[in-house]
């Protein structure tokens, strides 16, 4: 048993979920999103324990996980920002919540604060385009986000 | 005067507890089904369809009865019919609001396609960004089982019928039917060349009816209101209503819903209240990422698939973006195209490196760069990826590079020969600077540029070194005098 | 997954033959001329018919293999439909009567060259020092779609180079024409490979883009032998020769795997399956090899070995002896090893533990050769001509060291040996026909099949049904083992025993067969078992065929010729093996072949990052 | 929970309702009941309509006022979430939007207890497939 960082505990969940598919390899997307829920995130080790699982090969999970969006290899802030920029959060101003969000937070999209306490992503339309523009943290939705209001939606975290 | 809406596919959302299925019950909920299995032949079921006139209201527009039969015919041990829901355009959301207000309107449409083209299978891909709306549905399907709308034997008829939810992940190219399938099977959602279409040989290779949740929302009231009434609504080849994401720069940004052959004028002015602000109108983005940018001229055409698209753009799913003078047009299909470069799934070159590639030129132009003959290749080239790549997202990518190139072309020049970008959205384009005559030297604004671009005495007009300004804006915010503009 | 690919295989192959038995035939129009093609078939193949040449690159087909790729994602081959919105891609769209297709008008060539135009940019320009220059497939495309600069040029995706014992990826050269993932995972089901990312940046990789040498590749090089261009190619370990050639401290000694003779001639222009046997040794000897051998005598040691090992354990088990595990299965190629050590860890104890021809050769060579010349082994420099990529792998496995030097110092492809020819002003065509060295040049009939399917299996028979039987055969040809059936199987009768022999080429097959015996379904004495698909003929180092599986079938033909013609055809005939036996090793399964002949195998099938 | 077994079944399941729920809105009906829906999707959710809920189902319980307070999906007004619709038996549904707590409280102390108009009704511009 080496090389594993995995903890034992953590492991059997992880089979769990796998048998709880049946180990079908055409659920592997479905095994995918329980697995980034129950670790935040899809490491290397996690990847190779669901291709064993469903008997396909780690070059295939790794494609799967690298082509879509949803799921992420890097782990994610303890609450994750994600801002909108569908067209219609954008024509009406995203990108300039999200240049705010960038300068108070002092990381770039696709990074971690130093603390941990937050990420920032980028996503394509919530669906919630009656509010935009849109910023998610964690599943919260925050709707007509100003450049001003940024500062408030992160001191709600901060403490 | 007559109200301009008509709520077909909306028809319960907001009325009724999504929670509840006797609230659906109430509401006529599942007696079509109930019709169907017990009155109607799947072929009989498959023609009140077909005689309707409803078509995918996915973006596609394929006539949903063809779609049917085509599945219905095919001989197979097992069938499946899928409900797309992985609603992927940016701006639009009326299959959110479907699910998270009426859920149980999808469950007896697939029941019913099920039971028409012989399929006991149903399977709803959604997007996993809908998280509410994954809870409601599987609530609906939760009831619906028990009550005995699904499972097996339903209503006594003997037909079985049952339904999965598979999750998106993130992928816009999952919109594509053939790249839906494959991610449903666990694959790169990446598409196949058609034919085989999907209702020959599609989830495990075995005859698969893929439709978006719309087009299923409009099923039950067609059977219950008869293909007559369905057929009395809309244009000559777009029948019934088609329900619009209205946003942007619009006053009464929300969903709407009109019948097929209201005009672009009536949604955005009588339904959508004007533009916010007393705004002027300058365009509209109908079709997503997939669709085109329409102006002023365009706006007395009667919506309808084939209208649209011979305008230039596309019905798309119902994305309806209203953009005002403050949009650059170069820039929104720079938007556009940065979109599509992030979603292509790279199996075919023209999609993986053409939208690369125009994407680059469109940058160059509004970096300050472009040349004439970038406008040419941007022509050229987005032919090519139309006429060439493998899918749908390919084949239409280029539209709103092609549509604002011929709807707003003096933009473009003007980005390329004057340098100039009218809404002053192109920051390399612009020039601040300082009116030496109403410039008093109070020194605010060379105090707060964050690159010590601005220089000057005391007391008299200070300059911009226009190499060293980034453009940021904070001189001209802080000046009292009004004596910062931008060229 | 492998189970999924493999089924793909067989469901495409059944329609296939569905679609033979209906034979509806559909009239169309290509380039004006008329078009009878059967329901089903593509433009692509329907045009060829009439001499139209569509021009593709991600399209591969190794037609009588069932292998094909076809993913519709170059672009290359679209052609007009009349009546259809856009162009149509010609591999993968299939004729309908009353169709009237244009293949080469302006505005299918101006798709067709901006397209290509579109790939070159996002391509490196290194064709001067590129390993695949003057083989490549985008590179001749470019000169015949006229490409002359590239209008639409921008950001190039790149990646990190990964350089594994055999095989380098230069990714930065992919096109995504899909063909080594289809090799890797539909056709030798190793799963090492995968499209990853997507947009701009998808690109084929292993797992977490990590090296392939951390991978599960079994370094086959089927991937290499189908890459069109050059982002995948071998290490190349000819610079290393020639340095040990210009040293004058070493005995270069050279040995030439079976298949390597019928297919050199290609490089050289002559005809798939010419036999250049004795112009090779000649060229060998020009290029300054001291020694020119044939690993056609390690082949027929091998036989002793194996062919023994296999009576051994046959005869224990008729006894009744249940320690004896059957069916005995090959091990003569390196690619295969890995396989089974990386997925069939379980199985490991069933492969003869004889080692390769290459293998077996070395410690000959260094062990008993050298001291013969009176040369320390440090100074001898052993280097072999393979077919084969994951020969290259082989020669550095630890196990066959001492002391840290390699019985086998370098191994070098058949297009490898080429180049160096060529290099060298060798006018191959001018050769005279020269003979090996002795005494390991001298080889039998059985060991020049080893070469091809079916080859080591029928050499095995041949040896072991005299030393069985004790009788000598009548007939020395098994034609029931010889064929290009992806699995076969043969009964021989040894004298009243019936013999069960199993085959399978290609890794994908290797797989069901093993699938088979672990569930029981079938049983079988001996199995043969080759990596590439038609055996070494069609080896990852061989001349490129470019999907024309008609120059597999001439190579085979050829060493079955060269076998026909050969005065001893069983390897225990071969005087020089019985000498090699008499003077210095004793006898098959003696403690001094145990030690120098026979190896073990290991179990890699534990991850890269989790163990359990 | 009832298994419908049959078409007929489900007629007359339909038929109950739909009675049940005419005679909640029918002022003669002495069982008749103030009805609140509230706009309980994406869109409402984040601009603050379960706290709306919460406060409506709290507030007519603690002043005594009969009503009963339900969550729907969206009504498409979405520039002017929260929306809430309600019902007076005898009266036509009427949507407020932009409710707010304070705006709830206002609602109910002055529509709903006094009859009296209240600012931020949006007007019904649609037609349903019940009236086409």
């Amino acid at each position: 048993m080496a090389k594993i960082k995995l903890s034992e505990k953590k492991l059997q969940e992880l089979k769990d979920i796998c048998t709880s598919f049946n180990h079908e390899k055409g659920e592997l997307i479905n095994v995918l999103h329980k697995a980034q829920g129950l670790f935040g995130y899809l490491p290397a080790e996690v990847q190779e324990i669901i291709a064993k699982e469903l008997n396909v090969s780690v070059a295939h999970v790794y494609g799967v996980v690298t082509f879509y969006s949803f799921f992420t290899m890097t782990p994610k802030g303890e609450h994750p920002i994600s801002v909108c920029l569908g067209t219609a959060c954008y024509v009406r101003g995203a990108d300039k919540v999200l240049e705010e969000f960038k300068r108070i937070l002092n990381i770039q999209v696709g990074e971690t604060s130093a603390d941990g306490k937050f990420s920032l992503s980028c996503l394509r339309c919530v669906g919630a385009c009656g509010l935009a523009p849109v910023v998610m943290v964690g599943e919260k939705v925050y709707g007509r986000v100003s450049p001003d209001g940024v500062k408030d939606i992160v001191a709600e975290y901060r403490n | 005067m007559a109200k301009k809406q008509l709520r077909i596919a909306l028809r319960n959302c907001g009325v009724i507890d999504p929670e509840r299925i006797e609230e659906y019950i109430e509401r006529d909920g599942y007696l079509a089904l109930g019709k169907v299995l017990t009155e109607l032949s799947p072929e009989a079921a498959i023609e009140i369809i077909k005689k309707s006139g409803l078509r995918g209201r996915g973006g596609g527009g394929f006539s949903t009865g063809l779609k049917w039969d085509i599945t219905r015919r095919v001989k197979a041990d097992q069938k499946y019919v899928v409900c797309n829901a992985d609603e992927g355009d940016p701006g639009a959301f009326m299959d959110r609001s479907v699910l998270e207000g009426d859920p149980h309107s999808v469950i007896e449409a697939m029941a019913i396609n099920g039971y028409c083209t012989g399929a006991s299978k149903g399977l709803v891909y959604i997007r996993a960004e809908y998280p509410l709306a994954i809870e409601r549905l599987k609530i609906a399907m939760k009831q619906a089982s028990e009550w005995g709308f699904l499972g097996t034997n339903i209503l006594g008829t003997g037909f079985n019928f049952e339904i999965e939810i598979r999750y998106g992940a993130g992928a816009f190219v999952c919109g594509e039917e053939t790249a839906l399938i494959h991610s449903m099977e666990g694959l790169r959602g990446e598409p196949t060349v058609k034919p085989p279409f999907p209702s020959e040989s599609g989830y495990l290779e075995k005859p698969t009816n893929v439709n978006n949740v719309e087009t299923y929302a409009n099923v039950p009231v067609i059977i219950n209101k008869g293909w007559e009434w369905f057929a009395g609504i809309g244009t000559e080849k777009s029948k019934g209503t088609k329900v619009f994401a209205l946003a942007g720069k619009i006053n009464k940004v929300g969903l709407i819903e009109v019948p097929m052959g209201t005009t672009l004028r009536e949604v955005i002015f009588e339904i959508g209240g004007g533009l916010q602000d007393g705004a002027t109108f300058k365009a509209v983005q109908t079709g997503g990422p997939s669709g085109g940018c329409l102006m002023e001229k365009h706006l007395d055409i009667p919506i309808d698939y084939d209208n649209l698209i011979a305008a230039g753009s596309m019905m798309g799913s119902g994305g309806m973006i209203v953009m005002d003078d403050a949009n650059c047009m170069v820039s929104i299909a720079k938007f556009y195209l940065e979109f599509t470069v992030e979603e292509s799934c790279g199996k075919c070159s023209p999609c993986r490196i053409g939208n690369k590639r125009l994407f680059e030129l469109l940058e160059k132009i509004t970096g300050g760069n472009g040349t004439p003959e970038d406008l040419d290749k941007l022509r050229n080239l987005s032919h090519v990826i139309k006429d060439t790549s493998l899918c749908g997202l390919g084949q239409t990518s280029p539209n709103p590079v092609l549509s604002t190139l011929e709807n707003f072309y003096e933009e473009y020049r003007e980005h390329v020969f004057d340098k100039k970008c009218r809404s002053s959205v192109c920051k390399s384009l612009m020039m601040y600077i300082i009116d030496a005559e109403k410039c008093i030297g109070c020194t605010l604004c060379a105090r707060n540029c964050p690159v010590n671009a601005i220089t000057g005495e005391r007391k008299l007009a200070h300059y911009i070194d226009p190499e060293k300004c980034i453009k940021c804006g904070a001189c001209m915010e802080k000046c009292k005098f009004g004596a910062i503009f931008i060229n | 997954m492998w189970r999924m690919y493999g089924e793909m295989q067989i469901r495409r192959n059944f329609y296939q033959l569905m679609r033979r038995d209906e034979m509806e035939m559909i009239h169309l129009t290509i380039d004006g001329k008329p078009v009878t093609a059967e329901k089903g078939t593509t433009i692509l193949k329907a045009a060829s018919t009439v001499g139209v040449d569509i021009p593709t690159l991600c399209y591969f087909e190794l037609r009588d293999l069932g292998i094909e790729n076809k993913p519709g994602g170059c672009r290359i081959c679209v052609v007009e439909v009349e009546g259809r919105r856009n162009l149509a891609p010609a591999c993968t769209t299939k004729v309908e009567n009353g169709m009237v297709v244009n293949t080469h008008n302006i505005r299918v060539l101006n798709a067709r060259r901006t397209v290509l135009e579109l790939i070159l940019s996002d391509h490196p320009a290194e064709c001067l020092t590129c390993a695949k220059n003057g083989n490549c497939e985008l590179q001749s495309m470019a000169q015949q779609l006229g490409v002359r600069e590239l209008p639409y040029t921008g950001e190039q995706s790149t990646y990190r180079k990964d350089t594994s014992p055999a095989i380098i990826r230069d990714v930065d050269k992919c096109i995504m024409c899909r063909r080594c993932e289809m090799m890797c995972n539909e056709v030798q089901t190793v799963g090492a490979l995968s499209a990853v990312n997507r947009g701009f940046m998808a690109v084929v990789a292993p797992a977490f883009e990590m090296n392939l040498e951390k991978s599960t590749c079994t370094y086959c090089g089927q991937c290499v032998s189908v890459c069109p261009t050059g982002a995948l190619t071998e290490v190349d370990h000819s610079r290393n020769v020639i340095n040990a050639l210009a040293d004058p401290t070493k005995t270069v000694v050279v040995q030439t795997a079976p298949a390597v003779r019928a297919a050199l001639g290609e490089e050289f222009g002559l005809a798939p399956g010419t036999l250049v046997t004795g112009k090779m040794a000649a060229a060998l000897r020009r290029l300054g090899f001291n020694y020119v051998f044939d690993t056609d005598f390690a082949a027929d040691l091998t036989i002793m070995e194996e062919g023994s090992e296999l009576l051994d354990r046959l005869s224990r088990y008729l006894k009744g002896d249940k320690t004896v595990k059957l069916p005995m299965l090959t091990s003569c190629c390196p690619g295969w090893v890995n396989f089974f050590e990386h997925y069939f860890p379980e199985l490991r104890d069933i492969p003869s533990t004889a080692k390769s021809p290459q293998q077996m050769f070395g410690p000959i060579a260094k062990e008993y050769f050298a001291k013969k010349l009176g040369i320390d082994r440090k100074n001898m420099i052993v280097v072999s001509i393979m077919p084969c990529l994951a020969k290259k792998y082989e020669c550095q496995r630890e196990e066959f060291k001492v002391n840290g030097d390699p019985d086998v110092n370098y191994s070098l492809s058949t297009r490898e040996l080429a180049h160096l020819i060529k290099s060298a002003n060798i006018d191959f065509d001018s050769l005279p026909e020269e003979g090996f060295d002795n005494p390991m040049g001298e080889s039998t009939g059985a060991s020049v099949i080893f070469g091809t399917t079916g080859g080591v299996i029928e050499a095995a028979c041949r040896t072991a049904y005299e030393l069985y039987t004790g009788k000598k055969l009548k007939k020395v040809d098994f034609k029931e083992l010889r064929g290009f059936e992806n699995i076969r199987h043969a009964t021989i009768d040894f004298d009243g025993l019936p013999i069960k022999i199993g085959i399978a080429h290609g890794l994908g097959n290797a797989r069901k067969l093993l699938e088979d015996i672990k569930e029981g379904r079938n049983q079988f004495h001996a199995i043969e078992i080759m990596a590439c698909p038609g055996g070494c003929i069609g080896g990852g180092g061989q001349p490129y065929h470019h999907g024309d599986s008609e120059i597999l079938k001439q190579r085979a033909a050829a060493l079955y010729r060269e076998d026909e013609g050969k005065a001893i055809r069983k390897s225990h005939e071969n005087p020089f093996i019985i000498e090699l036996y008499k003077e210095f090793l004793g006898k098959p399964l003696g403690e001094k072949s145990h030690h120098l002949l026979h190896t073990k195998y290991f179990d890699k099938s534990a991850g890269v990052f989790v163990e359990e | 929970m009832t298994r419908i077994t049959s078409l007929k079944d489900l007629q007359r399941l339909r038929d109950d309702l739909k009675a049940q729920t005419s005679a909640r809105s029918d002022k003669a009906n002495p069982d008749s009941i103030i009805q609140v829906k509230v706009a309980m999707a994406t869109c409402g959710i984040a601009s603050g309509a379960r706290p709306v809920m919460d406060y409506m189902k709290e507030e007519l319980e603690k002043r005594n006022i009969h009503a009963l307070v339900t969550q729907t999906g969206c009504m498409c007004y979405c520039y002017a979430e929260p929306t809430i619709e309600v019902t007076i038996p005898g009266k036509e549904p009427v949507v407020f939007g932009f409710v707010t707590t304070k705006k709830a409280d206002e609602i109910i102390e002055r529509y709903i207890r006094k009859g009296e108009t209240v600012e931020g009704i949006i007007a019904r511009d649609y037609e349903t497939i019940d009236s086409k």
